[in-house]
């Protein structure tokens, strides 16, 4: 007997399957572009001229953190809406115009990257994912970035719009967690997301069409940064409602504690904005006051992540208990390793806590001296977006496709060893960020070895390092490659018998055991706002009184690139571009 | 061949009810955890980044 | 609220460990003096960065005994200058700003590392209390050859340390009978008076002159040769002053042939044509 | 067998990480240990595991 979430809701699967397929379609790219990125600064491979490098680097960061991360979590929370109020949304009309604007603004990003690899075409924006100000990317690129962004708030709209008509059902009743957590990442999303809208529709389009002369680079990277790091939580937390709802469910046993899991959520809309300064501790023209505030406010955030590692740790041991695991540590052999959704999330989470010790070290004012734009912040973020992240979401992918298409899924054991291979790759890779961060080797650049001088490597060399990072990133293209195939091949198999359960276990503690004022959500937004204003009027007003609203007389710089080699080119054509 | 895809549990040994079940082995982990957050911590801030002379200080 | 009783534990243990982390980095700023780069210097209209005292000729300048600024300019892709050079045991204040793009001036193997926007400008004081031989990289992307964006920063030992100019301003031709000059320009830029002895050397002959430069000062020697005892040719020269020198070649004719086109508009001397400028620093016109 | 193949995968992940991990440590400590060295200990440290997984497993099964 089949009970999966196509056979229920076939109408919200086929949108789903809709956005994991543009979700794993950037992913493809982004990982393509990762290859070349670490084979060419480790000078293991360079099949490109060292100025394109920036054109993959963009793309791989747009790609990845905005494309894959954005189109996953959309249909994650189609999935947890719907499952969770059992209906659809209230008109699909609707939820396909807001799949469309997002696809819409991806691909015109994506043609202002891409056309920077050609000089037939006179479009470029190299300007990296967060295309600091004065570098000019097209117009086009700009444009690309608000229509998604439109379209990601009528996607949370959509959600609103279901919940108030389940409500209106359902008079009384809390609201079901899945929702809540959809709920309270789009409020974040809502506040935190208005920085980089302001940033692009006051300055830099205007700036970058010619309406206005010049900017304020300062205001703009601060707007960019209000918003940069609550984005970082957009990734996170459908990760994070996957380790809530799937996890425990994966591992044999119940939520440990609903209410707990609100209060991580609320805490996020509250603390995840007013903290983007911590980006900025090394930028002149903003007093260190207001550094140290930031620093504050972002080591309170580790308090939700502190707890969610409880809770879903706790909730694993539940099922290992249940399933008649034993002692203080031998209950984790009774984990179902087999399964490479659960053993996917588990390692995914693993390498999140130990990311998270990083995080504390970049949330570490002073000590920010030693890491700001080391080869330490990519390792760092690829622990966390790039494991922790992506990781949790092929892992949940390897459960969700069958839900969503019916079919089984195909190749189980490979799949366990994709979901390996990734974490040791990412080790080997991160372990060389981390220790090249270290001695000063900085990110972002194509050649990270310089004339002038050499780095001083506590142990080993710089070229066993550059092995490292090239043998890491190799392995985890290899399992991206591997994940894709099975994607492919399940959405192509007939086989249809047996697929899990759809059911998700009711939580031990149940959100009775909660006051009914977490449910509160316009008390929530209230107080956020009230920390935003806080933290964000006084130095934005310092700000846009030492520079000007639209700045000094800075000539922007366009960012064109050289002709590539051959090779890009034909591959691109090759995947449809 | 009839569970292959199913995973690996659908239905648990036992059940354990919320009240009857205390975490001990995630006490366990999690203080673990605690202990090497605080070693990494003090060693990163005391050694890596205040032997990385010279660094930006007020001279008074 | 359920709320189990490890929970609980953990919840302390959490807010101890980020209280810790406070605690921590407020230690290093209090206690230590570690700051933050900040909002002190007032800002700076990237175009007008030529026309600023302090950034209208990046260099270093002694401000204490063993106090130092260094005024640097990052813009794509290079830093000027290119190279600093600071005595040991010396503390010195970084001031940083760039003409065009965001850039970072990062000091390779410590924590001297700093943003630099422009219309800002950064600044960092730090300690060198030994000789070294430093890289600074720019560490945030500005632009195609972001990569090749690099300058270095040298620590040098404090006796070999100064801020000693010199500049010669030389005969090319001289008609034979008449005199040869060269005048010498021996900047100190250093906050100790400078004794020193000025030393020409051309053909057999040496001529020498002890100057005294006071700080901040330049000091001007002029040698006058005879053209008529080197005789015709062409006759090497060189100028020394400690560790500096500079040389070049005069070359003495029986008859000058008149060469029209005195093309430099900044020397009015119409007498001799040909004039021979060198400059240590090698950057005049800015 | 002492663990299931999924089981054994996992614990040679853990191993690799945690030798490589462990290098960097050592590396503090002024004990350096070369890639060579490292792969060696790796293969050996693995090879154990497994002989010690499958080799139980045969004694069982006769």
């Amino acid at each position: 007997m089949s009970n999966t979430f196509v056979d229920a809701y076939p109408k919200q699967a086929r949108i789903i399957r809709q956005a994991f397929l543009t979700s794993f379609i950037a992913l493809a790219i982004g990982a393509f572009f990762g290859l070349i990125q670490a084979l060419h600064r480790t000078n293991i491979l360079r099949a490109i001229e060292s100025p394109t490098y920036y054109t993959v680097l963009t793309g791989h960061g747009v790609f990845l953190v905005i494309t894959f991360t954005i189109f996953f979590l959309v249909g994650v929370y189609q999935w947890a809406v719907t499952e969770s109020l059992e209906r659809g949304p209230v008109d699909m009309r609707f939820t396909w115009g807001w799949y469309g604007l997002m696809l819409t603004g991806t691909m015109l990003a994506a043609f202002a990257i891409l056309a920077g690899f050609t000089d037939a075409i006179d479009v470029s924006a190299d300007v990296l994912f967060t295309f600091y100000a004065p570098l000019q990317g097209h117009p086009i690129f700009y444009i690309g970035l608000v229509v998604f962004v439109v379209g990601t708030w009528l996607a949370g709209a959509d959600w609103f719009r279901t919940w108030l008509a389940w409500k209106g059902e359902n008079p009384g009743k809390r609201i079901p967690l899945p929702t809540f957590m959809v709920l309270t990442t789009m409020i974040m999303w809502y506040i935190s997301s208005i920085g980089v809208a302001v940033a692009i529709l006051a300055f830099i389009l205007p700036w970058s069409i010619g309406i206005v002369e010049s900017i304020n680079p300062t205001l703009t990277r601060t707007l960019f940064w209000y918003f940069g790091h609550p984005v970082v939580y957009f990734w996170l937390l459908p990760a994070y409602l996957m380790w809530y709802i799937l996890l425990p469910k994966l591992s044999g046993g119940r939520l440990f504690s609903d209410p707990l899991a609100r209060v991580v959520f609320i805490l996020f809309i509250l603390l995840s904005t007013p903290v983007g300064i911590h980006h900025q501790y090394l930028d002149p023209g903003i007093a260190e006051g207001f550094k140290y505030i930031a620093m504050t406010n972002t080591m309170f955030l580790l308090l939700p992540s502190l707890l969610t590692a409880f809770t879903v740790v706790a909730s694993m041991e539940h099922g290992a208990r249940q399933r008649g695991g034993k002692g203080y540590f031998g209950w984790l052999k009774a984990l179902p390793w087999r399964e490479p959704a659960f053993t996917g999330m588990a390692l995914a989470g693993m390498v999140f806590a130990f990311g998270g010790f990083t995080g504390i070290v970049n949330a570490g004012m002073n000590i920010n001296y030693l890491v700001h734009n080391s080869l330490w912040v990519p390792g760092h973020i690829h622990t966390q977006v790039g494991t922790a992240v992506a990781l949790t979401f092929m892992a949940g992918s390897y459960w969700l496709i069958p839900q969503l298409t019916g079919n089984r899924l195909v190749g189980r054991g490979i799949a366990l060893f994709q979901v390996v291979l990734w974490f040791v790759g990412i080790v080997i890779m991160t372990n060389a960020m981390y220790r090249g961060g270290l001695i000063g080797m900085p990110r972002r650049t194509a050649e990270p070895e310089y004339e002038g001088f050499n780095y001083e490597v506590a142990a080993g060399s710089v070229g066993e390092l550059n092995a490292q990072v090239a043998l890491g990133g190799t392995l985890l293209f290899v399992s991206t490659m591997i994940f894709l195939a099975l994607m492919i091949l399940t959405l192509f198999n007939g086989e249809s018998e047996p697929i899990d359960n759809r059911t998700i276990p009711a939580p031990l503690s149940g959100p009775e055991d909660s006051p009914p004022v977490l449910d509160n959500l316009k008390l929530w937004v209230a107080i956020a706002a009230v920390l935003v204003v806080l933290a964000y009027v006084i130095p934005l007003a310092s700000i846009v009184s030492r520079g000007g609203l639209f700045g000094p007389d800075i000539g922007p710089f366009p960012v064109f690139v050289e002709p590539v080699s051959l090779l890009i080119e034909t591959v691109l054509v090759s995947i449809g571009w | 061949m009839s569970d292959r895809n199913t995973h690996e549990l659908s239905a648990p040994d036992q059940t354990i009810d919320h009240d009857e079940y205390d975490p001990v082995g995630t006490l366990a982990l999690i203080l673990l955890y605690f202990l090497v957050l605080v070693l990494m911590w003090l060693f990163t801030y005391f050694i890596e980044f205040l032997g990385n002379d010279p660094t930006p200080v007020i001279i008074v | 609220m359920k709320i189990h009783t490890y929970e609980k534990l953990w919840l302390v243990a959490s807010l101890v460990l980020i209280v810790g982390f406070i605690a921590t980095i407020t230690y290093g700023s209090v206690a230590l003096g570690i700051t933050m780069v900040g909002d002190e210097e007032p800002t700076i209209e990237p175009d007008e960065i030529s026309d600023d005292e302090r950034f209208g000729e990046p260099r270093v300048e002694q401000v204490g005994e063993n106090e130092y600024e260094a005024y640097v300019i990052a813009q794509t892709f290079i830093f000027q200058p290119e190279t600093i050079e600071v005595p040991a045991d010396s503390e010195v204040t970084f001031y940083v700003t760039s003409r065009d793009v965001i850039h970072s001036f990062s000091v390779v193997g410590t924590n001297t590392n700093t943003m630099v926007i422009p219309g800002e400008i950064s600044t960092l004081t730090v300690e060198f209390d030994e000789p070294d031989e430093y890289g600074i990289v720019c560490n945030e992307y500005c632009g195609d050859f972001h990569h090749t964006m690099e300058g270095q920063l040298h620590v040098v030992p404090e006796d070999e340390f100064d801020m000693t100019e010199l500049a010669v301003e030389a005969d090319d031709e001289v008609e034979i009978d008449d005199d040869a000059t060269f005048e010498v320009a021996v900047e100190n830029r250093q906050l100790e008076a400078l004794e020193t002895t000025v030393a020409l050397e051309i053909g057999d002959e040496t001529l020498e002159e002890d100057v005294t430069v006071d700080s901040q000062m330049t000091e001007e020697t002029t040698f006058t040769v005879d053209s008529a005892d080197l005789g015709e040719g062409d006759h090497d020269w060189t100028v020394t002053v400690d560790d500096y020198e500079e040389s070049g070649t005069l070359t003495v004719a029986e008859d000058l042939e008149d060469e029209d086109g005195n093309e430099d508009g900044d020397e009015g001397d119409g007498g001799d044509d040909g004039d021979n400028e060198t400059d240590e620093e090698g950057d005049t016109d800015e | 067998m002492r663990l299931s193949w999924p089981q054994l995968l996992i614990v040679i992940a853990l191993l690799i990480v945690i030798l490589v991990e462990l290098r960097t440590v050592l590396a503090f400590f002024e004990i350096h240990l070369s890639v060579t060295a490292t792969a060696v200990l790796a293969v050996v440290v693995i090879g154990a595991l497994v002989l010690w997984t499958v080799l139980s497993s045969a004694d069982r099964s006769e």
